[in-house]
């Protein structure tokens, strides 16, 4: 058992980077197909940057859990290969600023080849990333691509914003029988939350009704979620009930509860950090605006970060990034107070 | 030739058929009579096949981009006779005869070309994507290079199943100035994997001379770049293009690791069916077709007395009447039903 | 003067191929910093596969016109490179879906250098591909990606509807200050138009109103424009009046000129080429129904191709293209009739 | 040492300075005892900021990812003193002491990496994106191999204006495994760019040792594969380094193409600073101590009679009132306006 594990089983409550760490681990002895390939993730480079990887080559084996060169095609291109021969490769890439590098593998090659093949062959890939702003890491080390992914037919994108989801979703992407991306949030990685049972996995593809309200739905993934809960709080006090719905799987999106929530709320504000030009949160907009056309109290509202490239400057970071008061606004707003 | 049916047992053409079975127990055996004739036998189901496609395709009866590899079957065949059936290929656009010589049955082949639901990939993925795991066949792609890193990731998952499987990966000289063949061949070395990096040195990338884009005179040396084991040989040359075969398939069935193989070789129809191919200056065209592999190869079987002109005459009956049959047989068959369209996007788990 | 200008010339309508064909060969001829690279584009290999770049090199010198190795991101990353030296490179990649190697460049580097340089740098460089659904190329060969590029600050889309707006936007690229992403339709290539006025620039950031009507606004740019004008004729014929807004810059997007259609019609149908979901489609709409919420007579609806990956065989493709007679079916639902 | 000011006129500092202006047409000459000092001088430059960084860090008086080059100072100096100012450069991540080889002034540098208004990228890029046009210092980037491509694109630039200008691009040996550096060779060599490809092989990327992920002895034997003269050196040995970097630069600057460079090195300081290293076996490190290549050169000079202690101490004096200089501007610089957030996404004609 990893060190994270180890260490997340005193306590009842564990944080991000032990969930990750914890899915990983937990997959691996319950499927000796589960195999891992990335930059540094082995224990003899220390068990990853973020060492989320940790103790898994000691415990495993570096046949199943292996550092590669800095090649991110070869990374991904040997984790679709692996799979089409039945394996349920886990590939890390460092950060989601250099998934850009392996796209032809992953657009071309991982999401269409069960579809160009007629359903003979199927990539049950994972690709762990991680990213956002915030930490001061400026223009090539912070952005939220989700959005691409999102676009790309095959491809499933998923985003937890507790460390409990983030063990089941993780689990749920390595035991899906499609290519998923997963990406891990790197400023929220030390927050801690509620420990996931072991083994249990979280089927993608539902979106999860986060908190039951009946003014407004907050409709989003990752990072702002969490802010969601904290303002949702905050208005209960005013008398103002808000439902949060947590996508969870960004694509293929759980349309239906999301309408539900919004058919009974009459109002939505859509979150997440990408910018907001776009990004997935236009295509939420557009399911709502389309399905509920008439039923809507207010404007469906969206509240993402700016339009520019991530600056390193904290002061200009900070005006970058959304905010919890944009999300409160917004709130507000749709609520005419 | 005894088994005349369409098809043997896996599958494969008889024609194609008879050597690969046994392939591996004597990829290290001299280069016979017997295994020049293997060599042939798989050589002109390419050339027959190329030849009836051509055929349709000027008389628009066939409707297809379509990349002939006249000029490169012996390459394709030669290699072809070292792979067993459950050795895993991946190649490209220009990969009917990989995949013909890896024994993919020619039905499902042809009525992908034909876009139809009996087709190997049910008229989803085309010519370019044609895929048949049952005979190993299990990418083939038309992102120039992509397919040197996938090739790594089914190597690997052989050595960690220890299945004794070998991947072939082929491509073309051009591929061989792209990042993914870089970062492919220095992780199948450090990782040891057993992977035969096949370029298929048909000296243009589509209308783009070799000496245009590749800074080093044999792309075989670019080997010594991983530390791996690189051979340039004369693609057209039955025996030489057995004999490197053999060593690499064998290296990478013994786990000694990686090999690249430069064949050199040329493609008489250009680019893609109906390329003009006004780049190439005649003297040059000439030059290669003097060099021409099928007709060379034949003589040397004829020679080497392992078959008579009328036994070559009846395996080529028995190949072209193969080769109706599928035609028939894709012709005849349905398009693939409207509702297809949204099968095969994610899996059951979707 | 290239074939194809030579053959324009003569006629008062050009194709689309000798539209861009002119004017790369005309900003080659009116600025000397003006250069090209990429795949086969020289004459000696036949002046690029589409013959776009035809007699370019035998005009203006192989140092100008460069045929290069197959390497993306070799062929990006030179365009970049010579850009922060004052050159304007034109960089071909021959079919979209090869954009997928280069990415790192266009969206590391291209896009964010001036930006992340303090504007001390700055990356005119011109982006052709090629691409779009219909001929059978299947998989790999089809696709339309430029939502990927419209969420990426710093980055320009532009896709032309006609052969005179692709002379003017293509040159409207060559001579932006900033990276261009010039997107040409495969399908229609051969299809003709009024010829443009020579050296008639048509500056990025503007959409343009291509036929005005009162009833309903069809808003989106390439392929589906075509389409919508013949649709507005037949519908004229029974008193619907249909207005065109062609964003031709599609980002950053003129949505000034979208809402003022809009709120003059009260209707809209968001057209494109590229699958729904995520597509460019959902950002226009989010902006429509944010700004006109309440003027709306109707829901905005999108018309876009399926969420899938192109098929080979030609009955699956045309099921996967978005069809004519949905852009047609979509007006009349938010005409109610 | 004269000018003792901050910085001399084209902005360098002077320390640092004096060197590079005549480079290019000393570059040829015997590797005097003035050459050994002019080395001496950038080095040490780099090494006296780099420590004062350090110092900073420790104390949290700058709060920045940093990457020191302690280990790689005469790398960068035995090629910066053979650069002009209108050279370009393409570096990385870990790129300060190729920004002090060639010649960026102190303040604009530091008050970045202090992310403040008066950064040379108005903290807007950070110490990762360095970017300084006059002199010189053209792209930092973060990501791993991506300066080769664009620096093709800085030469041909200069191939096409006949400007004479040389491109620098360093890179860590981890970047001479992926894609980009593969086909930037290929092309650099195919079109005889003025380039100089510099490998800064201090045999770690993060925390992954070079075996483990190059297949390949020297990265310089990767020049063979593009036809392209590539040499490994000593980069811990000025004169070796000064050699190597002259007849690069010379190359290049005679239009006869690019030139790889693999210097071998080290880095003391690990990957990022505070990066614990406990994947570096304690008596490999101690080696590599020993053979530091600041206290080495530091002693060749003396030894050369070009210097005396007093001098040399001279110099570090001056530098480090350099140094604090322009830790006290970047310290009272204000932080960028907020209003810079919308400034520089596009250029005016957006
Ligand atoms: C990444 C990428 N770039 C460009 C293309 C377009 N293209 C298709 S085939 C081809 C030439 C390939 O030449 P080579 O590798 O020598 O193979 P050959 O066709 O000669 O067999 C090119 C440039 C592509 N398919 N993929
Ligand atoms: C494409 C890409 N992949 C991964 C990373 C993460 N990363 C940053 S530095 C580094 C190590 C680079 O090693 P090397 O090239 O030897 O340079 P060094 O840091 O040793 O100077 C890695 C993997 C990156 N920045 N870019
Ligand atoms: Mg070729
Ligand atoms: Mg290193």
């Amino acid at each position: 058992m990893t060190t994270a594990a180890a260490s997340a089983d005193k306590a009842g409550v564990i944080t991000f980077t032990e969930a990750f760490s914890r899915a990983l681990h937990d997959a691996m002895e319950m499927d000796p197909t589960v195999i891992m390939l990335g930059e540094d993730i082995a224990d003899e480079e220390g068990g990853g940057i973020f060492k989320v990887t940790k103790g898994l080559s000691t415990k495993f084996g570096g046949h199943r859990v292996r550092t590669t060169p800095i090649s991110e095609q070869a990374i991904i291109g040997a984790a679709i290969g692996a799979s089409l021969a039945g394996m349920r490769p886990v590939a890390e890439i460092m950060l989601m600023n250099f998934i850009t590098v392996p796209m032809d593998q992953i657009v071309n090659h991982a999401a269409k080849l069960r579809f160009m093949s007629g359903g003979q062959t199927h990539v049950p890939i994972t690709i762990r990333t991680r990213t956002g702003a915030g930490a001061g890491t400026g223009g090539q080390h912070s952005d939220m691509l989700e959005a691409w992914f999102a676009h790309v037919a095959g491809m499933k994108v998923v985003v937890p914003s507790t460390p409990a989801d983030a063990y089941g979703l993780l689990l749920g992407c390595i035991f899906d029988d499609d290519p998923c991306l997963f990406i891990e949030d790197q400023l929220t990685r030390a927050q801690t939350g509620p420990a996931p049972v072991k083994g249990e996995i979280i089927k993608l593809g539902k979106a999860h009704v986060a908190r039951v309200g009946t003014d407004v739905s907050i409709v989003g993934y990752g990072r702002p979620i969490r802010d969601a809960h904290v303002i949702a709080e905050k208005l209960a006090a005013e008398g103002i009930s808000v439902e949060i719905v947590d996508l969870r799987t960004v694509s293929p999106m759980d349309t239906e509860t999301v309408l539900e929530s919004v058919a009974k709320t009459g109002r939505a504000v859509v979150v997440h950090e990408a910018p907001k030009s776009f990004g997935c949160g236009a295509e939420i907009v557009a399911r709502i605006q389309e399905a509920l056309y008439g039923q809507l109290k207010a404007p469906v509202l969206r509240v993402a970060s700016r339009d520019v490239t991530v600056p390193f400057s904290r002061v200009l970071e900070a005006e970058y990034l959304y905010k919890a008061a944009d999300i409160e606004a917004a709130v507000r707003k749709t609520l005419g107070r | 030739m005894t088994n005349s049916s369409g098809a043997s047992r896996d599958g494969r053409p008889a024609g194609a058929g008879g050597a690969s079975a046994t392939a591996g127990s004597r990829s290290s055996a001299a280069f016979t009579p017997q295994a020049l004739l293997e060599v042939w036998r798989k050589a002109r189901l390419i050339n027959l096949v190329d030849e009836k496609f051509r055929t349709l395709l000027r008389s628009g009866r066939l409707a297809a981009v379509y990349y002939s590899p006249r000029g490169q079957e012996i390459v394709a065949a030669a290699m072809g006779v070292h792979l067993q059936p459950t050795d895993y290929l991946v190649t490209t656009y220009r990969g009917i005869h990989d995949q013909l010589a890896k024994g993919i049955p020619l039905k499902p082949l042809f009525a992908e070309y034909y876009a139809k639901a009996t087709g190997a990939c049910k008229g989803k993925g085309g010519p370019m994507h044609i895929t048949h795991p049952q005979t190993g066949v299990m990418v083939t792609t038309g992102i120039v290079g992509s397919g040197l890193p996938i090739a790594n990731g089914l190597a690997w998952a052989s050595q960690l199943k220890k299945d004794g499987r070998v991947t072939l990966v082929t491509f073309g000289d051009g591929a061989s100035n792209i990042g993914a063949f870089h970062e492919a061949l220095n992780l199948a070395s450090l990782w040891k994997l057993p992977v035969v990096f096949l370029c298929q040195n048909n000296l243009y990338g589509e209308s783009s001379k070799y000496e245009k884009c590749t800074a080093v005179d044999h792309i075989g040396e670019r080997a010594a770049s991983y530390r791996m084991p690189g051979v340039t040989v004369d693609g057209n040359d039955a025996e030489a293009m057995w004999r490197a075969s053999a060593e690499a398939v064998e290296r990478a069935r013994a786990g000694e690791g990686p090999t690249l193989i430069e064949a050199k070789t040329f493609r008489f129809m250009g680019h893609y069916f109906g390329d003009p191919g006004a780049y190439i200056p005649k003297e040059e065209y000439d030059a290669h077709l003097a060099k021409d592999p099928m007709p060379r190869t034949r003589a040397a079987v004829l020679a080497s007395g392992i078959a008579t002109e009328a036994e070559l005459a009846q395996y080529d009956a028995e190949v072209n009447a193969q080769i109706e049959e599928a035609l028939q047989f894709a012709a005849d068959s349905p398009f693939p039903d409207v509702g297809e369209i949204d099968i095969d996007v994610y899996g059951a788990t979707a």
